[in-house]
């Protein structure tokens, strides 16, 4: 009976697992929908190599640094040694309610995510090397050590109120955006979208790429949020994708809304970008929120990320794809709205929320800052000026995105 | 020989076709361009307008004998003609000879 | 045991929700796969606001109009009060073999289906606004009345020889089918479509886009027709997956044949409508077939979609992407192969049958023309010619799909 | 609770169906996106009708041939009989661990891959009704015939040492690869491709789309090799799963630097073929091997598949996507693997692979040759050569994969 | 100088190209265009056979001084023909003036 | 009336344009077309580099009075040019007529 309840708890996680490894898939096509098609090779290149190396480094030190193990409990940093030694009783339900095959795989799956989101914030501008040598090192040290704090029993999670965070708006989706933001502002803008004081559209190559992009996130998400539930649990995992769901829908809603009534005009990369703001802002309270809890979630999250957009143009900070609206904005607001509705609800978790998003958002930009300050201090972080005007698939590939597309008769 | 380059909408294009058609001209070459002129797109992305005076538009190359260059034309205004800024220009230039491929006949008998 | 029971079937309820939610990104692939490049936005923002729409209204009031309760067992009408009110042992096995969450989750995704299968067929011109009214009040009403006749207990399910419909063949995709006939009658076809008495050829797009979109249908379907058992059955859901894929295969190779014998040319489209075909057409009697009768009625689904692609030409019904001859043809073909083939078989139930094909047609047909003669009365459905001409991602959108596309060299 | 055990294996056997039917899309995408947009309706179309074609043979002899049942122990060929008849007892736990159903449609969709494998190597230049031919014999008598010396119990799993392949790098990958080798050298190469002793490229249409494939035969390869657990144990299953994803993630790395030594560039389509080369090596071992035997494995195979792709150029065989070096190298590679790595690793175990390895490719490159040459004998399986320039799409199907295809603004 | 425009099958460029280059044509500029002529194509799509008349080619322009037009277009003549309707056209005009951008050179010094 | 028709890199496009309109001039038409010429581009394919001399490149063609060719020639020389080599040419043929097809008006008229 135990042995079958762990196996059905480790099959959920287990599917969780596939659901969050398409999420690559959708970070890599939505990223490259909403560039432009010189660049192409460049992010699709980007993704892959990052989803293996973050599963690499994971493998390494990664998983050792986020959960070290009740010994570090209330910890600032904790390291349970080199690899993933798996024992016999590792298997069973000795373990928890999966293996800690399961359990590891799932946690590298995540962990790969928070570089990807900056990727689709430095794109068609960043150099390839200088990228891969900031990912590693965030991936295998800024984002275990910070993810330690809450999920790995560290400080955040003894606060007496603890700070609370189920799925990650903050752990995962700001400390992508935290780097993101000083990544492009540390970049500049792209050639061409800040000029005599205005802001000009440098349109994506293509929206069905993009869409689907957005599609697989959504589907993956049922495993983000729904996985981390970490159990097969009915009531708890069947809420927190009803919560998951609506949040999104109302996300797309008000993002189509708002924008409508901004600009006048049906604008899809909004909606899309509306359904992400959603999916983001649910992600800390998912099984904290009732149905009406969600809906207001993802209103405001679509809402913020359009405000968001104009928001950082004004700031002549230049996020192509609309990262750091989706994961930090939207992220911050999840984590907050933990507070303010739902279960846990009060003053004390406000608190408590704003001390986790203040002391992670910390850290997060200081490593960045020295991060990739540093690379571009010693060799530059951007390609030259002509590479970016004739593209960074030519230039940094020498491959093209579409070198052979025929489109015979008009 | 002259060349009629007509540079129109391309929403106009098959109305075009058959006029051209109706008038006998069955042998041309187009392709899509943009167009820098009066006309003026709106155009939005992520909140940002973007008025651009790029405009997708179609030339059609149209090679004839001098004798039926005014016809051509006279339909081209026609059939392209939307009354709007946009509709687009005709340009006339001289061909001074002119090939078919298949059997090396030239000028004259190459157009058909 | 009956808790782990419980726990393992809600897994796999929770499962066929992603694999339905899935579809939605399948109908977007294909529609605008199908249809021009200059109406692609368009097609995609349809599609991702139909399905927030979608769960929004299935959760104010679809839900409770759908599954009104045993109270209304034998009715034409029921309604259980706004919202999806949840308690406690709402998410416990009193419930049923899942959660409410679940169960609820489940038909919300199925229920912005309905409004999809419209989607495609009036592409390229109809006006968003109304499209969007229309899809709000049949989603919101519509799809939930009839759904309820049979599968919320109502009239259909209690007839002596009830009306049978597993998956929803007649339930689903008629109810959209029936919906995108009235409407493409109402607008009139493409302009170029149909001229002095002959057909045009007015291709799709993208090719690899549509060929996504059937594969992920095929893929959503495992849930779609495997969700529909209700629970994990083995014996049940392993059949059910079985007679899917054979009636899709045999689909797709009748498709092939009959497009080849009578076109000779080997057509790609055709292929994926006969998957399609195959799938709609084994729908209704899933759970019923043996492995000769899905082949059976895959084989005839594929030969059914081949001429009803030809017969709306013949009627100067402009269907852009086969919605109909796919989803209401098809979808009428399975419902009667249930009295046909398998396990139901005989005069009663093809009489049963009939009587909800029907009614249910006539009630969305008569509801389509109301809704969708009076949006036509009151300010229009279509867009001006000159809109449709240039595109309507260009004239409703202000946005292009492939506004960045390169390919450098030729 | 024998029950419920029964169920949940099932329900992780159906799970691995739909992974492993989502890879005939990835493969789809994965060639379409490598080979010239002038044959993309061509290698859909192949994809689409063998997928339709392996599941009815398979159906009608295939499963008869693979699985012939314990009186065929140790032999060399087996059959049960016409079609798949499922007893009562058949979908209880008396079968095994899945209903017959289950087992029937988990191999029937694995049963495919063989000959999609081929459908690669031959694009851009061989004849549809051939390929059909071949493919219909290849996937209805060779795979299930040579399965079944394995998988079905016959003499290559009587050996004394028996020869080891978990999830198929020899009896999927392999067999699909022979086929393919002996393919492309009686096919010659594509027009353009060899000229006057040197190599030109010939860039394949659309990298995004190739992206898409190779993400989507990652998240398949999650079914392929944990559903080749044939029943949820957590413990072999999340084991099977690590190994997958690390072998993934080494091949990525080390296609990557491999090629980009040998190369000076960034070359995205090596970088995912090095994702498929590490699935196909670790797929005769998965639940045989460690951690770092997983990566080592990985290592070594996205080596082998740059290596291999140069050594098929200086040999003249042109395989446009890959298949040889990814299929038939790294599937040689794999099994020879599971000699020297891991659980199984021993001298003895590395004849008994040895033996498989030949026995396999001998039976499988003779019947590629008798039929494939046959076909070329009897009315030539090579498209004119016009006809090959124009593009198979114009020229045998009389359609484009973009006919409407706009990028209205440059 | 003058400049040659060849509208040839897509298909045949390859052979095109290499039969300029022996000739010493290393410049050329070119793009695909469709063509309107005698040639029809049969395409089908959905069971709707559509004959069409407009074919995908592509225009090769080639501005050479005035002494070398001969052999380019004899070239030209040769290598992309097929002998089937549709090989294409070539058209000769005149060009006034040319300039290399990289550093203003003009006329025949521009051409190279 | 003369047709300007400069064969640019794609990547200096929008300088062009600029300077362009700041001369004044607010009209032309623009495609891309693929340029063989003295430029080479390392591309690798699965390990084969190719250098190709087909350079994606964008033509534009400008029709203007033949009082304003020089000064139109002259901001696309300068505004166009990198130095290196591949930065395009500059052909000028005569246009014997021009039309705006909106209202028929000729020549210099159909100009702006
Ligand atoms: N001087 C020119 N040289 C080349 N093309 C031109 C010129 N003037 C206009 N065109 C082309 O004609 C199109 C239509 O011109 P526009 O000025 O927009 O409209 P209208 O002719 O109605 O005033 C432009 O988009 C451009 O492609
Ligand atoms: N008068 C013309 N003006 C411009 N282009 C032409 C003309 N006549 C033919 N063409 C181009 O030449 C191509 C080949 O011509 P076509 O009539 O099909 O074959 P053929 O020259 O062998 O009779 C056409 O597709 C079209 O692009
Ligand atoms: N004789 C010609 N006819 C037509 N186009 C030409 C000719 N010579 C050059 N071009 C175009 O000009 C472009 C630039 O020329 P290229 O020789 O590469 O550089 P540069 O002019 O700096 O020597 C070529 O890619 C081609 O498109």
């Amino acid at each position: 009976m135990e042995v079958l309840n762990f196996t059905v708890n480790n099959l959920w996680m287990m599917i969780s697992i596939f659901l969050v490894f398409i999420m690559h898939l959708g970070f890599a096509c939505l990223e490259s929908g909403m560039t432009r098609g010189k660049n192409t090779v460049n992010i699709l290149f980007k993704n892959v190599i990052i989803l293996a190396i973050g599963l690499l480094t994971y493998t390494i030190l990664g998983f050792s640094l986020m959960y070290p193990g009740e010994a570090f409990a209330g910890d600032w940093f904790g390291f349970a040694g080199f690899g993933v030694p798996v024992a016999d009783a590792d298997v069973t339900p000795e373990y928890g309610d999966m293996t800690k095959w399961t359990d590891f795989l799932f946690q590298a799956m995540f962990a790969a995510t928070a570089a990807t989101i900056v990727s689709g914030a430095v794109a068609e501008r960043i150099k390839l090397w200088p990228f891969f040598i900031f990912s590693i090192l965030y991936v295998a040290f800024i984002y275990p050590i910070v993810g330690m704090w809450k999920w790995g029993g560290g400080w955040l999670h003894t606060l007496d109120t603890p700070f609370y965070d189920f799925a990650g708006s903050t752990l995962v989706h700001s400390v992508g955006g935290w780097a993101a933001l000083v990544a492009i502002f540390l970049l500049g803008s792209r050639i061409g979208k800040y000029k005599d004081g205005k802001t000009f559209a440098i349109a994506g190559h293509n929206m069905p790429l993009a869409t689907i992009g957005v599609f697989l996130l959504w589907f993956g998400w049922f495993g983000f949020n729904g996985g981390s539930v970490l159990s097969a649990d009915p009531a708890g995992v069947s809420k927190v994708l009803v919560t998951t769901c609506l949040a999104a829908a109302a996300g797309t809603v008000s993002a189509f809304l708002v924008s409508y009534i901004m600009y006048k005009n049906f604008d899809l990369s909004m909606a899309l970008n509306g359904i992400l703001a959603g999916l983001v802002g649910i992600t800390a309270g998912a099984d904290q929120m009732g149905i009406l809890d969600s809906i207001w979630i993802g209103l405001v999250a679509g809402a913020i990320v359009v405000f968001g957009i104009a928001l950082l143009d004004k700031l002549k900070l230049d996020d192509p794809v609309g990262a750091i609206p989706v994961h930090l904005f939207c992220g911050i607001w999840g984590t907050l709205a933990v507070g303010i509705f739902g279960d846990l609800a009060g003053g004390k978790q406000i608190v408590s929320q704003l001390v986790g998003i203040a002391t992670i958002g910390g850290i997060c930009v200081v490593a960045s800052f020295i991060i990739i300050g540093g690379l571009k201090a010693l060799g530059g972080i951007r390609v030259p000026e002509e590479e970016e005007l004739v593209g960074l698939d030519r230039s940094e590939h020498g491959m093209l995105a579409y070198p052979d597309f025929r489109m015979d008769d008009h | 020989m002259k060349k009629i380059e007509a540079i129109i909408r391309k929403s106009k294009y098959d109305e075009v076709k058959e006029a051209l058609h109706a008038k006998g001209v069955d042998f041309f070459t187009y392709w899509d361009v943009s167009g820098i002129g009066n006309e003026e797109s709106g155009l939005t992305y992520r909140g940002i307008k973007y008025s651009t005076y790029d405009i997708a538009r179609r030339v059609l190359s149209i090679v004839v004998e001098d004798s039926k260059v005014d016809s051509v034309v006279e339909t081209l205004l026609s059939s392209a003609r939307t009354g709007e800024v946009g509709d687009g220009k005709i340009f006339i230039s001289n061909i001074e000879k002119a090939y078919r491929v298949r059997n090396s006949d030239v000028d004259g008998g190459a157009l058909s």
